[in-house]
Order: C-alpha cells, then structure tokens, then sequence
C-alpha cells in the first residue's frame, strides 16, 4: 500500500474496482474521475474493457484529460467516432453500451438522482445545469455507478427536490415494475464505498475510506444507511495504481471534481 | 498517443473462418442479411449457409436479391421478411417468385420505413414505433402481429405501430475489419445495414480485407461499425459477389443474366448453381 | 418537333414536363426512365432541379447510367451522399424531398399501385418484388408521379389484387381524411399523359399520344377514365431534348423498362 | 463527369451577410442551436441575436452553455428547452442560473433522448415518439403537454411519448459551406445538430469558411448537410467562438473563467461583455 496517494486518487481507485473486462462504458460532461477510473481500470485488472470518450470516441487512448470530457480532443487514438445520436443511443438502449458513471448533486436512499434544481422547482435556490445523459440513461444503463466528492447531508438527502435520473425508484421491485433493466450498482465517494441492498434496494455501507469512521459516513448521510455488521477500511491505492493514475492524468484534471464550484 | 496497453484479447480475436460460418447459425433462427439490391450483400456467408443445408431460416432483408434467391433455390428459409427483393433490370428473382407462388415460404410484405421503425423499436425496447408509412395501404391487414393501425387519442392522428424486430443474427459485408470487430464500408455504409447490426443479438461481419486496428485508429471518422458491436469477423474477399462489392462497384452482370436464364431448366440450373456457388443440399426447392 | 425520337424519348420527355424548378427528387429501384427525365429537366426548363440517385447521390452528374439505378455509380459527380437512413426518411416525410416517381404493374382508378402479387395473395399468379419504398411513401410525398410503359388493361384495372402503395385511397377526400398530404399528380404511360381530377380523384385523360387515338386509350383502360371535352395530342419531343436525351443517357437505358420482364 | 448543367441560381445563392441574420430570426419565434456544451455553438449568430435586441424566444438547445447564457444576459429569450445548460469544467452558466432562479425565464427540463424523440416525432409527422428515456423521473409531469406516459394495451409495457417538436428556426456551425447550402463539420457532424437541421422550418449554417461546391464533389461522403436541407449561409469565421471551433479545437479557457468571474459585478460583465461580444441591450437581466 502506497501512503502518498491523495484522496482524489483514492476515489478513483475505488470506482476502477467497480469496473471488469465486460465493462462497455461512456461519460458525459464533468466526468474527470469516471474518465481516469476507465483508463486506470484498462491499464490495469481490466485489459478488455471498452470506453467511447464523450460517448463517440470509442476506445481513445488520450495522453491528457482536456478542459471538458465531451470535448473532441478526449478522442486522441479512438478506432471509431461514433457521431450519429442514433449509433450511441442505440448501442446504450441495447446494452452494447452497459456501464455509466453519474454524480448526482442530491442522491437519495434508493439511488435516485437530481442534477436540475436545489429547493423549489418553480423557485430554486440553485438552479443546476439539468439532468443531461442521466434523465434518459438512469433507467436504462444496467450497469450503473453513482459518485460524488462531496459526500455531506446536502448531497445525501432523505428526499430530493427533483429526480432528474431513475435510481432504484421507490425501492424494492419498482423498476421490475416499470419494466427497466439494472439499475444502480455502487456509489463510490469521499468517505465510502456504498452499494444497495439486493432485495429492499437501499444504500448499504461496503466500505469506509482510511482515515474515517462508519459514524463519519453515518453523520455525513441525510437518510438511514443499511449497514451490516463490520464494515471493512477501503483498501487504499497501490503505489503502481497511483504512479498510472498520474501518467494516465498528467495535468490532474481529475482534482476539478474535488473543488467547490 | 496514451500510455500503450496491455491488450489481452485472444490472438485471433474474434475471428472466424468462413468454412466455420454456418455453426453460427442454428437452425430456425432469425438472420438479418446486410446489403442493397444489386450491391454489398454477404454472399459468401449465404453460400456457406447452402453449403451446410441451413433450415427453416427467417430471413430479415429490406432490400434483397441474389441472397435471397440463393437460400430459397436451396431450400434454407421457411419465411423471408422483406421490403422488395429483385433483380432489377435483370428481372424477378426467380426461386423468391416461384418459393412465393407454390406456397414453398412464407413472404411478409413490409416496406423500407416500417422495417426500419420496426427495428428502431427493438433497438430502443419500446413496445411500437409509429410510423406514416404504410397507412392506407394493405400491408398492416397482411401483418396483424408485426404492425397495426393506431390512433393518437390527444390528436386523433393515425399512424402505423411497428412492434419490435430483433433478428437472432445479422451478417453484414464491409470492406476492411480487423481482428477485434471494427469494420468499414468506404466510402460509407449505407441503407438499413447499420441497423440491422443494431437490433440483433449477435452480428457477424464478412470483410474483403483484415486489416491491423491501427487502420481504424487513422481514420476513426470512417468506422462503420466499433469493435464492441460485432461479435465475429470473417476473411471473405469477393464475398458480395455476384452483387457489387460495395457502393460504386458493378455486379456481375454476366452471371445475373446466366442464373435468370438457367433458372428456367432445373438441370441447367443444378449445374449452374453447383459449379459457381455451391451443391444445392437435399431440401432444395429446385426440382431433381 | 423532331419525328426522329422514339416512344421512350416520348415518354421520358411527358414526364419531364412534370417537374420544375422546385422539384426536389430522389429515385428507388428499377427507375431508368425518371432518372432519364430529371436529368432531362434539370438540363432544359428546371436548372435548380434537385436529385438525390438513388436517395443518396445528392445533385449527382452520372456520365451513364448503371444496371441498377440503385448502383452506386449513379452517384458520380454527387455533392453529398445522404448515407444514413434517418437523412433520407427524415427529408422526405418533412418534404424536404418532394418528388418521387413509381411504377406499378397494377394501378387502379385513384392512382393506388400493386407490386406485390399478381392474382390470390395466399397463392398468387406471378409474385413480384414488393412495393419497396412506394409503400411508405405513397402516403407522404407532396409530388407523386406514376409512371408505366405497358397502358393495357392487366396493368390499368378496375380492382388492385394488392395494394402496395397509397395513390388517393378511395378517391374524395380519403387522404385528407387519413391526414396525408399531396398525393399522386400525374401518371405518364406509353399511350398518353393522365392526372387525377381535384374532386374526385378519379383518373382523368390529359393527352394522347402521337399515332394514337383516345379510344386507343380508353380501350387499354379497365376503368373509367373522366375525360372533359377534347383532349389534346402530347407534345413530341424537340430535337434539342432527343439530343438531350441521347447525350444524358448514352448507352440506353431507358430502354429497359420498354422490354417484356 | 456528365453534361455541364446551366446553374441559373442567384450569384449570392443562399448567402446573407452575419450583420444581416437577426432578421431572419422574428421575436417570439422558438429558435434551435446547435453545438454540444463547450463545443461547436453558434456564438457569431448569438452575438447578432443580441447585437440587434431580438426578444421572447423560445430556445432548444439541447446540450447547451455559452449560446444560451449570451441570449439570456441580454434578454432575448423567454423559455429554454434543455437537457443541460453549463460550463463544465468552469462552472455553472451565471445568467441561466440567475435567470432560473429568480423566474426571469421558464426552463423545460427535457433530456437528450427525449428531446431527440421529439424532433424525430416532429420529422417523422407522427403524433409522438416512445421511448424509455425519463420513465419513472419527474421530467413528464413538469412538461405535460410536451411528453407523457403511456402503456401498449397489447403488451401493458409502459413508455415515454414524447410530442412533436418543430422548431421555427436551427442555426448550426460548420467549417465549410457553399452558396448552394452545402455544409460540412470536419472530420464528422455530432450529436443533435443533425436532427435540429432536419426538424426545423428554417435552417441557417454559419460557416468558418465559404468554399466552392467542387470541395462537396470531390468527397461527398464527408458532407453533413446537402444545400437542399439548408436555407441561409453564413460566412462567419471564428464564429464558435469562445467555444471549441469543432470537434478536437479548444475552447477559449480564459475567456470562459473571465466570464464566470466577471458576472459577480455587474459593471465587470457589462463591460466584459460589451468588449468581447456586443453591448448589452436594454432587455438585459444585466443590472444596469
């Protein structure tokens, strides 16, 4: 275990474990840590997986992270530009396209996502660029993985104000019932690492970030967390893993994510 | 270019030997054949097909013609859903209208629009696609399951619901794939070949060349179709012949006149057939 | 008037006169003798005429035509190849692209076609290819023109044994009523030049060919046609459009659609 | 080549001049811009928009940023159909923020495929499109006359129907156009520009270079829009700017962090604005 990896590191690490050599995925705006979690996942214990930058570069091999991650230059060696809507869409519906990383200004217990307003939707006290990808892909991406930086009791909240993107619903079967395939797997943040309980659908605590407490992560969520007997230290990154994570991202443009905007 | 990577895919990749195609294909299934009248379709792979004495396939081919004709005249199909299959200027395909008028297979009359409606709704697992096309015409009262007449209730616009078309397999032709699955048609594919590989479940590619993926990675513009959507690759060069072997080329001329004409004597046919694509197996359609 | 043309340079140069400088047209298969008039048109009254071979080849200037006039080398000289299915559908139900051509083994009185079976659909006389794209764009292309070389009575008849493609319906207002726009303008044919009267819908005789006579037509029709007052005889081709015609279409091809399938 | 063709199109063709565009937008109309977050906007166009003072349009941006901040700092628009509108990296878009907040504007929060099955729905003349995007989140229920739920009685599958959306007017930026109307984005045309193009009454492109239409001919397959979808061209060089000039271009990254910092002090983006884009008019939701 390598002790001079920075917590951004960390994050990344955690999400890349989350990952394998059937992982088919694509991001959208604002996804620096998605994006270095892909590389570091490709370069390491998933050779085969398959990432489309921006959702039309397919398999780039950039040597940065520009200033956007749907910006063209995320491209650099892509063996494909998948530009037609009709090309992505398709493949994502279908599930050619399995896995979407998404980070929810509010997450709530079973998942659900809201990147459109914060407060009143008529009258918001932040009003928030919108839901983008996530509205469509929530209910329809199975292999779904959630994160945030900011793991506090704004962004965990015991009700969201808007559900711009489809978690697990109203928990339980209610995505069997809308006839939706997957739904959320994990969600990887600055404190923990969390997945939802297989039958009731409610986030459960996996694992704790070295350095913190359950009763951190407890106090730092809006909403009760499912947590079953002793939860485990998440296991830090390696010293190879953070030596890659600074070649695959030289500039560090996945540190955006963990400034305030 | 990034940090290079340790690619652990199997040497061959997803490639396939076209004398191997046929096990791809079990009997009965539903297969999706790429191509456009007269150009581009995946001859070669339907050839293997007759070789193997496929049966009771359903095929799904919007625009058809000689692939068509060859698995019919072998005898292969037992339904063929189509938007029109021909010769064109060289006339009917003959075992498609002899197949039809002895009731030897079942035909289902779609149109281009509706079939790609049809597909678009499998692609995106909705119930129905509305369309215009075919309102007003016989072909959703030929079709009851596949499409029907509705009605918008806040409207009381009509339209056609096409209900979703996801073929078992679909076999495209292409110019140049590599090892992994990317493939090109140059100068671009065209028609409903990039959605049938869309809707299927597994899609397999015929390519005139194997190229190194670094091909793709030139001109990543022209990919046709990324390596995560094909499931095998086949070395086939000339393998749309006797259809053009892509936009601009020319079929064979010669050998649609020789077949359309030979298709009038069983015998002359046999021949024929055996010497340029393969023996016709046992469940032929054409008479001993 | 030059009288050294032939009946297919006749019949190419009526069906030019249907089009103008607002045509925007594409063609389906088996169409040599309306490629021929486009190209005719787009050379003498209708410069700003729009062609799309083969629905791809935009604006093409093909020194020949092919065997196939799906064939790719009818594009030649194309300024754009509309290869994704969602351009070409998407312009012409917007009527980006108004104008399509067809040819039915059958037609009936409202300008309705059959090129799918001939006799019993379960167990039919003569299978055909299929109605192909007529069955979608019967019912959405502002400007259609039907076209024949073989104006007999199994090709003109009274009841369609299949309807592949939508011409006005039952007559009347049955287009409107579906909610369709346009709907057939004309039908050009080796005997005389028909459109369709504006209330009824039914067929009505326009011009007869030279050498013919109406009751030549009348007699090749297995149904009523409305014929008000005098008909007039179809302008002949000029020498400048023979030439033309010669020029855009040198090794014949037109000719085809005149033989016997 | 075949017969040289008597072209009798207007000398000028389809070009208007950038200081003459606002007139081809009348206020009130619902007016779609292309480009994808940082990437590929209209921004030249924009500049004109609030050069000239249009207001109460309806804006459908699909994924949005600059173009929509631009039009909302200075008035122009009364409603913005959007999937997202932001900087990314830099930030939040100030003026849709405050806008948004402080109610000066409606927002209709669409998601890209839903806005996608509308413009389809909208082409296509059919009633209205599903699909699975926005199942089970709050997007229909804010937006009741614009998508809503229904089920298949066949199949009692629930979906998304997304109504028709036809917007008066798409402008989209290309790097090269003719007179004819020809246009192209190299090395390809992404997202939604396409369908905007398509579904829009009336589409102007602003080009980085006007060039002759030989450079069409000589590779057709790279062409985005053919000269008959389109109806105005504008030379605009530098016209995306400050966003990326097109797929693999930067975007102006100073410029951006400028922009956000200046719009905490009214008098700072006042002026900011008024050097690097056009005064601001007297619609503005500028403070004065």
């Amino acid at each position: 275990m390598s002790d001079d990896h920075t917590l951004d590191e960390l994050v990344v690490t955690a999400l890349a474990r989350c990952l394998d050599d059937e992982t088919r995925a694509f991001n959208g705006a604002a996804s620096f840590v998605p994006v270095v979690a892909f590389l570091l996942a490709r370069a390491t214990h998933a050779p085969r997986l398959l990432w489309a930058a921006a959702s039309i570069g397919v398999d780039a091999r950039p040597s940065e992270i520009p200033d956007s991650t749907l910006s063209g230059s995320l491209w650099e060696g892509a063996s494909m530009l998948q530009s037609s809507p009709y090309d992505f869409w398709g493949r994502a519906f279908t599930g050619r396209l399995n896995t979407f990383c998404f980070r929810g200004a509010q997450i709530d217990a079973f998942g659900n996502v809201n990147n459109t307003v914060i407060g009143d939707y008529e009258a918001p006290r932040v009003r928030l660029p919108g839901g983008g990808g996530m509205s469509d892909l929530g209910g329809v991406i199975p292999r779904l993985l959630l994160w945030t930086t900011t793991h506090d009791r704004r962004t965990f909240v015991d009700r969201l104000d808007f559900r711009s993107g489809l978690g697990w619903g109203d928990g339980g079967d209610h995505r069997e019932r809308l006839g939706l395939p997957g739904g959320p797997l994990a969600c990887v943040t600055d404190l923990a690492v969390l997945d939802f309980h297989p039958v009731s659908r409610r986030m459960r605590l996996r694992s704790v970030h070295p350095g913190g407490t359950v009763d951190d992560v407890v106090d730092a969520t809006g909403f009760d967390l499912v947590i079953e007997g002793d939860v485990p230290e998440t296991r830090a990154p390696t010293a190879q893993e953070v030596a890659l994570i600074r070649r695959l991202d030289p500039t560090g443009a996945r540190r955006r994510e963990f400034q305030r905007t | 270019m990034g940090v290079g990577w340790r690619r652990m895919v199997p040497a061959d990749g997803k490639l396939v030997a076209l004398a191997d195609v046929a096990g791809l294909v079990p009997d009965g299934a539903s297969v999706a054949l790429g191509g456009f009248s007269l150009e581009g379709a995946p001859m070669a792979f339907c050839a293997e097909l007759v070789r193997a004495g496929a049966r009771d396939l359903e095929l799904v081919v919007p625009v058809g013609g000689m692939n068509v004709d060859w698995l019919l005249a072998a005898g292969c199909a037992r339904r063929v859903l189509t938007a029109l299959v021909g010769f064109e200027g060289f006339g009917l395909a003959p075992w498609f209208r002899r197949a039809a008028e002895q009731g030897l297979v079942e035909v289902e009359d779609w149109s281009e629009h509706t079939m790609l409606s049809a597909l678009q709704a499998a692609i995106l697992g909705v119930p129905y696609m509305p369309t215009l096309a075919g309102l007003g015409t016989d072909l959703p009262a030929r079709l009851p399951g596949r499409m029907w007449e509705l009605a918008d209730e806040r409207s009381g616009r009509r339209f056609i619901a096409c209900g979703p078309l996801a073929p078992d397999v679909a076999v495209v032709h292409v110019h140049e794939a590599d090892r992994l699955g990317n493939a090109r048609v140059l100068p671009r594919s065209v028609w409903l070949d990039g959605e049938l590989v869309k809707a299927a479940r597994t899609v397999i590619v015929t390519a005139e060349r194997i190229v190194d993926t670094e091909v793709f990675r030139a001109a990543p513009e022209r990919t046709s179709y990324p390596g995560f959507a094909v499931d095998h690759v086949v070395a086939a060069p000339g393998g749309a012949w006797p259809t053009a072997s892509g936009p601009g080329a020319a079929p064979d001329a010669a050998f649609y006149r020789d077949y359309v004409r030979a298709a009038r004597d069983p015998a002359a046919f046999r021949a024929l057939f055996a010497q340029r694509v393969a023996p016709l197996p046992p469940s032929s359609l054409v008479p001993a």
